[in-house]
């Protein structure tokens, strides 16, 4: 590549006029780039990516795909340039060019065909619940959001049945969507494909129009996102660990199972800490349940460190020694403790591919809040889990 | 009722009598005979002789503070008061146009009065609803309690729930009636000032003549003037040939007044009058 | 042509002037509709000026004054507050439209904040259309 | 009938552009009570004022109409022209269609049609102006600095050697601010103590200084000339008139507390002078430290004191001061670094922030001028981290100006005092002043390392025990940079003192966002603030290095010369005044006046207006019922014709 480039200011206007508008108060401090947890072991650079996007120098598709969208960077930068819009609109300028990576064509071509991202049959979205759970209608007060990952992934069906038990132990009155809904379209955004998001997101919008729907309990902290900044403000939406420390809280649920002294440490999600600020929640699920003996880790609530699956990380290939969910799992090892607990089917599924790269499986689970409050509930596990399995799809085993 | 009309006469006139002789007040406001039995009429007296023509009856509607003011500056006088009547002389000693010891307060318990011009109870649809007087020095008969507590708002319910348009055309219809009598200010307690701002000719703040922006002004003005002194004491609707029902703006007004200063008209001598104070944390959304 | 509304400004001299002033010197652009009075404080503004100013015409009447704890005399914008919200709810309920009569507190660096509330206000009283009730009819 | 002179000017084209000023000039022409009509280039010209005084002569004009720019601009500058022409200078009203019409549109029909509408307002209100006499009174010759950093010691010296009293009011025990903290100052890296404390010492001796420590402000009463001001004297239980200065007490005293001037590195005696040349060098006692007040024994320092000079029963006294001007010169604080977890202030002992890191260079701070660590050990690796809050939308979006200066500074004096290497992380180096550029070329010579790039982490170091690392991007190279230092400098923002609040509350000023004191221009009048009489230097302005703290203070001590050197003063006219005839006695004027103006004559019934207090607001016209208050200049009858010509098109 020739040391000579000129600006091309029609390709950064694009990216302007694509969501980009704050790249042009970017004073080049260099602070996003010294806090993203990507830059010491990938040459992705997240400065250098907005100061191409500024010139719209050429040379930029080369690592724009490496933003996991942790908004480390965002909550950090002194000029409040939302960076995470910038890398959406740069991606959505150049995707457009037929620029999208070979491991991503596969994920959005699902989405446009089916609806979710993992291939998986639209008619077989509710499978997992085996006609044991009540489909959402008009009277009911709770829409429980089965995220595509939990409806669909083997190791994350266990995270929708868990809610769902959950749902019904704590008397709500709430419902499944129906097979016609699709992915809530966060991570499809942010790959930069903002015509077929807004295609998903109609759709959605459409299914809780005509269901009346008000108040929505997500089980990943994507959705929840999603619906909080996309969809406009009309709906109520919760985590569900949110829902669970405040049915603990009113004492609606109570954790009855002693766990002896098992020892747990907690990983916040990007997209419930950092984007939704949701820290004490979990949390206070984690310390309700008797004997588990909570300990945090280095890097915690504002500070926490990505696990990869972010922006379309989920997935990307990721060279060994390239991967956040290994060093993170290695953080969790010196905590000593025997289980990582975390909040969302992304980082479920970073985590259980790392602890079986890394093979220290044997030494740590990989844990949701809401499997963890469930055990404690002494509700028989294996009989509600037959057919789910510990492996998910993208597992190298 | 639980003391009759009678027996509040009674002490009325013993109350008058005692504070006479013994020279504590120079004169004492009260009611006496009209035309007739049911048209009583505010009565002076001076000397403890006076006091028998005195009479109480459930006709005796006057808001009897309004004389206070005509008096020089520190004459010593009792004032026989009703509920509502009290509230006005406590309005007048928060601002300092009388001193607290210059006045005895007789007060009042009663309830049942009735309208001269119509013959209706009173109640708190055109009044603030009061049976007993806030303050008083004497009492003149018991305390009236168990009766209904209706808050003196409810009858702008349907007012407030009216569309711009329509309340607009009432308030039009009515004010357009205002024949500029000005008896509406000379049945106010509180409307002591003389000239009046209307009255004047430099600047013109509306015309003198009886036609709509002219009589608009007046009013709207006259409304804010009284807004957190207006003890809702219906004398100024009671008192207004064309009965225009002013007592529901008033009564918006000390609405407001007392949701967004958190302070009624009148019921403490040692609060200030709304409007010539504030707090630094009033919110903002009052102006919203 | 489309409907121009006739807007008046009761500006306080020490903020809100200063902050349109500097919205001027700024090269800020907003609609012209905007009439100005300079008064010392926004405490000088008797309600009576705003029931007058809707009878000479005015669509919308926009009084500006300091922020609460600014105001060069103290606490005149405290007393002003308390006033100018009683004026509010007297014409809210004569039955003009609250959308018409509008108190923003506008500080003297703030030039950016004055063109905005100009803009939205004109906007906004050009919605309401002319305001012919309390309206003298020559 | 009055005879109305109107002048409209082009502005050159700053109106013209945007206004046909011609067509204006002769659509006021046919406005009534009009005899004069012109449009002029530049009205504040000296051509456009005689082009006015010569129309007022020859057509016996009786009211002008300047149609311009702001009156907050020029309308002093035409009531002058007034004034010479034999005209009352109050007959004047000033139509402003720059700021408010020309320069805010780009539509010339829309620009001429307001201008029209402005121009008829002012002509309504112009027929109605009266004329009036402004008043004078005598102005009290003394000033007051308030704050005694090197900006107040400054203006006190200028405005004393004129022979003016001044009284400089200092809240801590000592004068000197936070100059006197620093050991070298750039970028002649003079000693700080050398140049400052003469300074301080001519303060000490000066005939026509009052110093004031330990002392704040707690009232402020009256107006420009004729200020009326309280001040808290705190108890300090040392009687200064009795103390010698020996010092004995110092050695005594077992009180422990934290030395607030070294920045809490280490602890005082409850006995204590700021520092050996702290001026006045009597000490004083601290409530909190000391054993007696603590516990009700010890007074080992009574004991010792020969003078008999200690009091413990002292209270808090209040002095009333009478001043004519007053200048601020609060300076600042550093912002607290501990919420930005990022960096570790206050987690990891090895990270400083810069006052801290300017007491170790001092040879009377706690490390006597040896840069040793609070582990005690000598740093082999310092960082010195930029802009930590300042340039930053989340904290101070200003730059706070002396950051980059000090920074340098601090590398110099490192590389002078130990063998350690220094990394400079910055964004950009800001070198503008005097000798700045040559003073960052000097240090870049002396072997010290730039990394252009933010710092984004101080963590600790996983392998080596007590040090850190300091991870940032290096933008020139693009790589992530994790540099292993013993300690790390930050260079916090500049932010004014925390009650800058209360004080711009008293003396009626209005700060920015961050709470420094708002000028009253920023370009053309930055030492004089909207309060007459009130001025302010030095960084409570805003963020500058000493070299413009001091040109600021002596301008602004001329500019409260020019208030004090006359002994009289011509007040603004438009006062209020109460016309008995309406006035119903309801005292609401009483009520609401902040200064106290009105009050009720109780023998003729109604209320009065003492015109020496009142400030013109017109807050008791607009709550007296019976219109009886005349705010002159701004009556009822003239703003409601302003507002009726202005509705008329």
């Amino acid at each position: 590549m020739s040391q000579t480039v000129t600006p091309y200011l029609e390709m950064s206007q694009a990216i302007m006029e694509a969501g980009g508008e704050a790249l042009k108060k970017c004073y080049q401090c260099g602070t996003c780039a010294g806090t993203c947890p990507w830059t010491p072991i990938t040459d992705f650079n997240i400065r250098k990516l907005v100061r191409f996007g500024q010139l719209g120098l050429d040379g930029i598709e080369d690592f724009m795909w490496g933003c996991s969208t942790c908004k480390f960077c965002v909550d950090r930068c002194p000029r409040g340039v939302e960076i995470i819009d910038v890398v959406t609109a740069i991606r959505n300028v150049y995707s457009g060019g037929g620029m999208l990576p070979q491991s991503l064509r596969a994920f959005v071509g699902s989405l446009s065909a089916r609806g979710n991202p993992w291939s998986g049959d639209q008619a077989k979205r509710n499978d997992w619940a085996k006609e044991k759970y009540p489909l959402y209608t008009k009277d009911k007060e709770y829409l429980f959001w089965s995220c595509c990952t939990v409806c669909y992934d083997p190791r994350n069906t266990r995270l929708a049945k868990a809610t769902a038990e959950l749902l019904n132990q704590s008397g709500l009155s709430w419902g499944l969507p129906s097979v016609d809904v699709n992915c809530c379209g966060e991570s499809l955004k942010k790959v930069g494909d903002l015509e077929l998001f807004e295609r998903l997101k109609n759709n959605n919008l459409d299914y809780f129009k005509s269901n009346g729907v008000s108040k929505i309990i997500t089980v990943s902290p994507h959705c929840l996102a999603s619906f909080k900044k996309d969809y406009g403000d009309d709906y109520e939406v919760l985590h569900l660990s949110e829902l669970i420390a405040r049915l603990v809280k009113e004492g609606k649920l109570t954790p009855k199972k002693d766990f002896g002294g098992v020892k747990v440490t907690y990983h916040d999600p990007c997209y419930l800490g950092r984007h939704s600020g949701v820290y004490d929640a979990p949390r206070d699920v984690l310390k309700s349940i008797a004997g588990l003996d909570f300990v945090e880790m280095g890097r915690n609530r504002e500070q926490s460190m990505c696990c990869g699956g972010g922006g379309g990380g989920l997935w990307m290939e990721k060279l060994k020694g390239e991967r956040l969910s290994d060093l993170r799992i290695e953080e969790a090892l010196e905590t000593g403790a025997s289980v990582l607990a975390t909040a969302c089917p992304y980082c479920i599924t970073m985590f259980e591919d790392s602890v079986r790269t890394l093979n220290v499986d044997d030494r740590i689970k990989i844990k949701d809040v809401t499997e963890l409050f469930l055990e404690s509930l002494d509700v028989n596990i294996e009989e509600l889990m037959a057919g789910a399995s510990d492996l998910n799809f993208t597992c190298k085993m | 009722m639980t003391s009759s009309f009678k027996s509040i006469e009674e002490n009325l006139k013993a109350e008058a009598g005692k504070l006479l002789e013994s020279g504590r007040v120079e004169i004492v406001l009260a009611y006496g005979r009209g035309y007739d039995e049911n048209h009583p009429m505010p009565f002076v007296a001076k000397h403890p002789s006076d006091v028998a023509n005195m009479v109480f009856n459930e006709y005796c509607i006057h808001n009897l503070a309004r004389y206070l003011v005509r008096y020089p500056r520190g004459t010593k006088i009792a004032v026989a008061v009703k509920a509502a009547d009290c509230r006005a002389v406590i309005q007048l000693i928060q601002e300092e146009k009388i001193k607290r010891d210059d006045v005895v307060f007789l007060g009042i318990p009663v309830y049942g009065m009735k309208n001269p011009k119509t013959g209706e109870i009173i109640d708190s649809k055109t009044t603030c609803g009061m049976y007993n007087p806030v303050l008083y020095d004497v009492l003149l008969g018991e305390e009236v309690h168990g009766q209904k507590i209706v808050s003196p708002y409810d009858v702008l319910a349907d007012y407030e729930a009216m569309d711009k348009e329509a309340r607009w055309a009432f308030w039009k219809k009515e004010f357009d009636r205002c024949i500029r009598c000005y008896a509406c200010r000379k049945a106010c307690p509180m409307c002591y000032c003389d000239p009046c701002f209307i009255d004047q000719s430099k600047p013109r703040w509306g015309d003198k003549s009886p036609q709509s922006h002219g009589n608009l002004m007046y009013h709207l003005t006259r409304f804010h003037h009284l807004a957190g002194r207006c003890i809702d004491c219906g004398e100024c609707s009671r008192a207004c040939p064309v009965d225009i029902p002013l007592y529901l703006f008033h009564k918006k007004v000390a609405k407001e007044c007392e949701e967004m200063f958190g302070q009624a008209a009148g019921m403490s001598i040692d609060d200030k009058p709304a409007l010539v104070n504030f707090r630094v944390d009033d919110s903002d959304k009052i102006l919203e | 042509m489309s409907f121009e509304p006739k807007i008046l400004g009761i500006a306080c001299n020490w903020c809100t002037y200063t902050g349109a002033d500097l919205a001027g010197t700024t090269r800020l652009e907003y609609p012209q509709n905007l009439r100005v009075v300079r008064v010392m404080c926004s405490s000088r503004i008797n309600p009576s000026f705003i029931f007058r100013a809707f009878q000479l015409g005015a669509d919308g009447v926009l009084v500006g004054g300091c922020h609460p704890g600014d105001c060069h005399y103290n606490t005149g914008n405290l007393y002003a507050r308390r006033r100018l919200a009683v004026t509010r709810k007297i014409l809210e309920f004569a039955g003009i439209e609250p959308g018409r009569f509008r108190v923003e507190w506008i500080s003297a660096s703030e030039g950016n904040k004055f063109a905005e509330v100009v803009t939205e206000f004109t906007r906004q009283i050009k919605n309401l259309g002319p305001q012919n009730k309390f309206k003298i009819s020559q | 009938m009055s005879r109305i002179g109107v002048f409209v000017c082009h502005c050159g084209l700053n109106i013209a552009k945007t206004v046909r000023v011609s067509e204006l000039a002769q659509f006021a022409a046919t406005l009534p009570d009009v005899v004069v009509a012109k449009d002029y280039k530049f009205m504040c010209s000296t051509p456009g004022q005689e082009m006015i005084a010569n129309d007022i002569k020859q057509h016996k004009l009786d009211r002008i109409i300047v149609t311009a720019c702001s009156p907050l601009m020029h309308e002093q500058t035409f009531r002058k022209v007034l004034a010479a022409s034999g005209l009352n200078q109050y007959l004047l009203t000033i139509v402003n269609i720059r700021e408010q019409v020309s320069w805010v549109t780009h539509d010339i029909e829309e620009g001429t049609a307001k201008a029209k509408a402005l121009l008829n307002g002012a002509v309504y209100r112009a027929r109605l102006l009266a004329p009036l006499t402004s008043r004078v009174i005598d102005v009290n010759p003394d000033v007051m600095v308030i704050g005694a950093g090197i900006a107040g010691i400054q203006a006190a010296l200028e405005l004393a050697n004129t022979g003016k009293k001044v009284y400089l009011v200092e809240k801590n025990s000592t004068i000197g601010g936070h100059m006197a903290q620093f050991d070298k100052t750039f970028p002649t890296l003079d000693c700080s103590a050398c140049i400052l404390t003469p300074k301080m010492d001519s303060i000490l001796q000066h005939k026509n200084i009052t110093m004031l420590t330990s002392c704040e402000v707690s009232e402020v009463k009256g107006f420009v000339g004729n200020f009326d001001i309280t001040i808290r004297q705190k108890a300090r239980y040392v009687d200064h008139g009795k103390c010698n200065a020996c010092l004995a007490c110092t050695e005594k005293c077992p009180g422990k507390g934290v030395s607030e001037w070294d920045e809490g590195l280490v602890k005082r005696k409850a006995i204590y002078i700021p520092f050996p040349q702290a001026v006045p060098q009597k000490p004083v006692i601290d409530r909190d430290s000391c054993t007696f007040f603590k516990k009700g024994k010890c007074r080992l320092c009574e004991k010792v004191c020969e003078q008999k000079a200690i009091d413990f029963d002292q209270q808090d006294t209040f002095i009333q001061v009478k001043a004519g001007a007053v200048i601020l010169a609060t300076g600042y604080d550093l912002m607290d670094t501990k919420p930005l977890i990022q960096y570790g202030y206050g987690k990891y002992p090895g990270v400083y922030n810069a006052l801290e890191v300017e007491r170790l260079f001092n040879s009377a701070g706690p490390t006597g001028g040896k840069v040793t660590m609070r582990d005690g050990r000598e740093p082999q690796a310092i960082a010195v981290l930029h802009c930590i809050g300042s340039r930053d939308k989340n904290n101070s979006e200003h730059c706070s100006r002396v950051c980059c200066m000090y920074s340098l500074k601090f590398a110099h004096l490192f590389k002078e005092k130990t063998s350690a290497d220094v990394y400079q992380f910055y964004i950009d180096m800001r070198a503008a002043g005097k000798g700045y550029e040559e003073f960052y070329n000097r240090i870049i010579g002396e072997d010290v390392k730039f990394i252009r790039g933010k710092g984004a982490r101080v963590a600790q170091s996983p392998d080596e025990e007590g040090r850190l690392i300091v991870e940032a991007e290096d933008t020139i190279t693009g790589k992530f940079i994790k540099v292993p230092v013993d300690m790390v400098v930050l260079s916090p923002a500049m932010v004014p003192r925390a009650d800058s609040r209360d004080i711009a509350r008293l003396f009626n000023l209005s700060t920015d966002k961050q709470g420094f004191f708002m000028e009253r221009h920023p370009k053309l009048a930055p030492l004089s603030t909207m309060s007459e009489g009130i001025f302010i230097a030095g960084v409570c302005q805003s963020p500058k290095d000493i070299p413009d703290t001091v040109a600021q203070a002596n301008g602004a001590a001329a500019e409260a010369l020019t208030i004090v050197v006359k002994d009289k003063m011509e007040l603004e006219a438009t006062t209020a005044m109460v016309n008995p005839a309406s006035c119903c006695a309801c005292q609401n004027c009483v009520r609401v006046c902040p200064y106290g103006a009105p009050f009720f004559n109780e023998s003729k019934g109604v209320s009065e207006i003492n015109e020496a207090l009142c400030k013109g607001c017109g807050l008791c016209a607009s709550v007296c019922p019976s219109s009886a208050i005349i705010a002159r200049h701004f009556t009822n009858d003239q703003v409601l014709a302003e507002m009726e010509g202005l509705m008329e098109f």
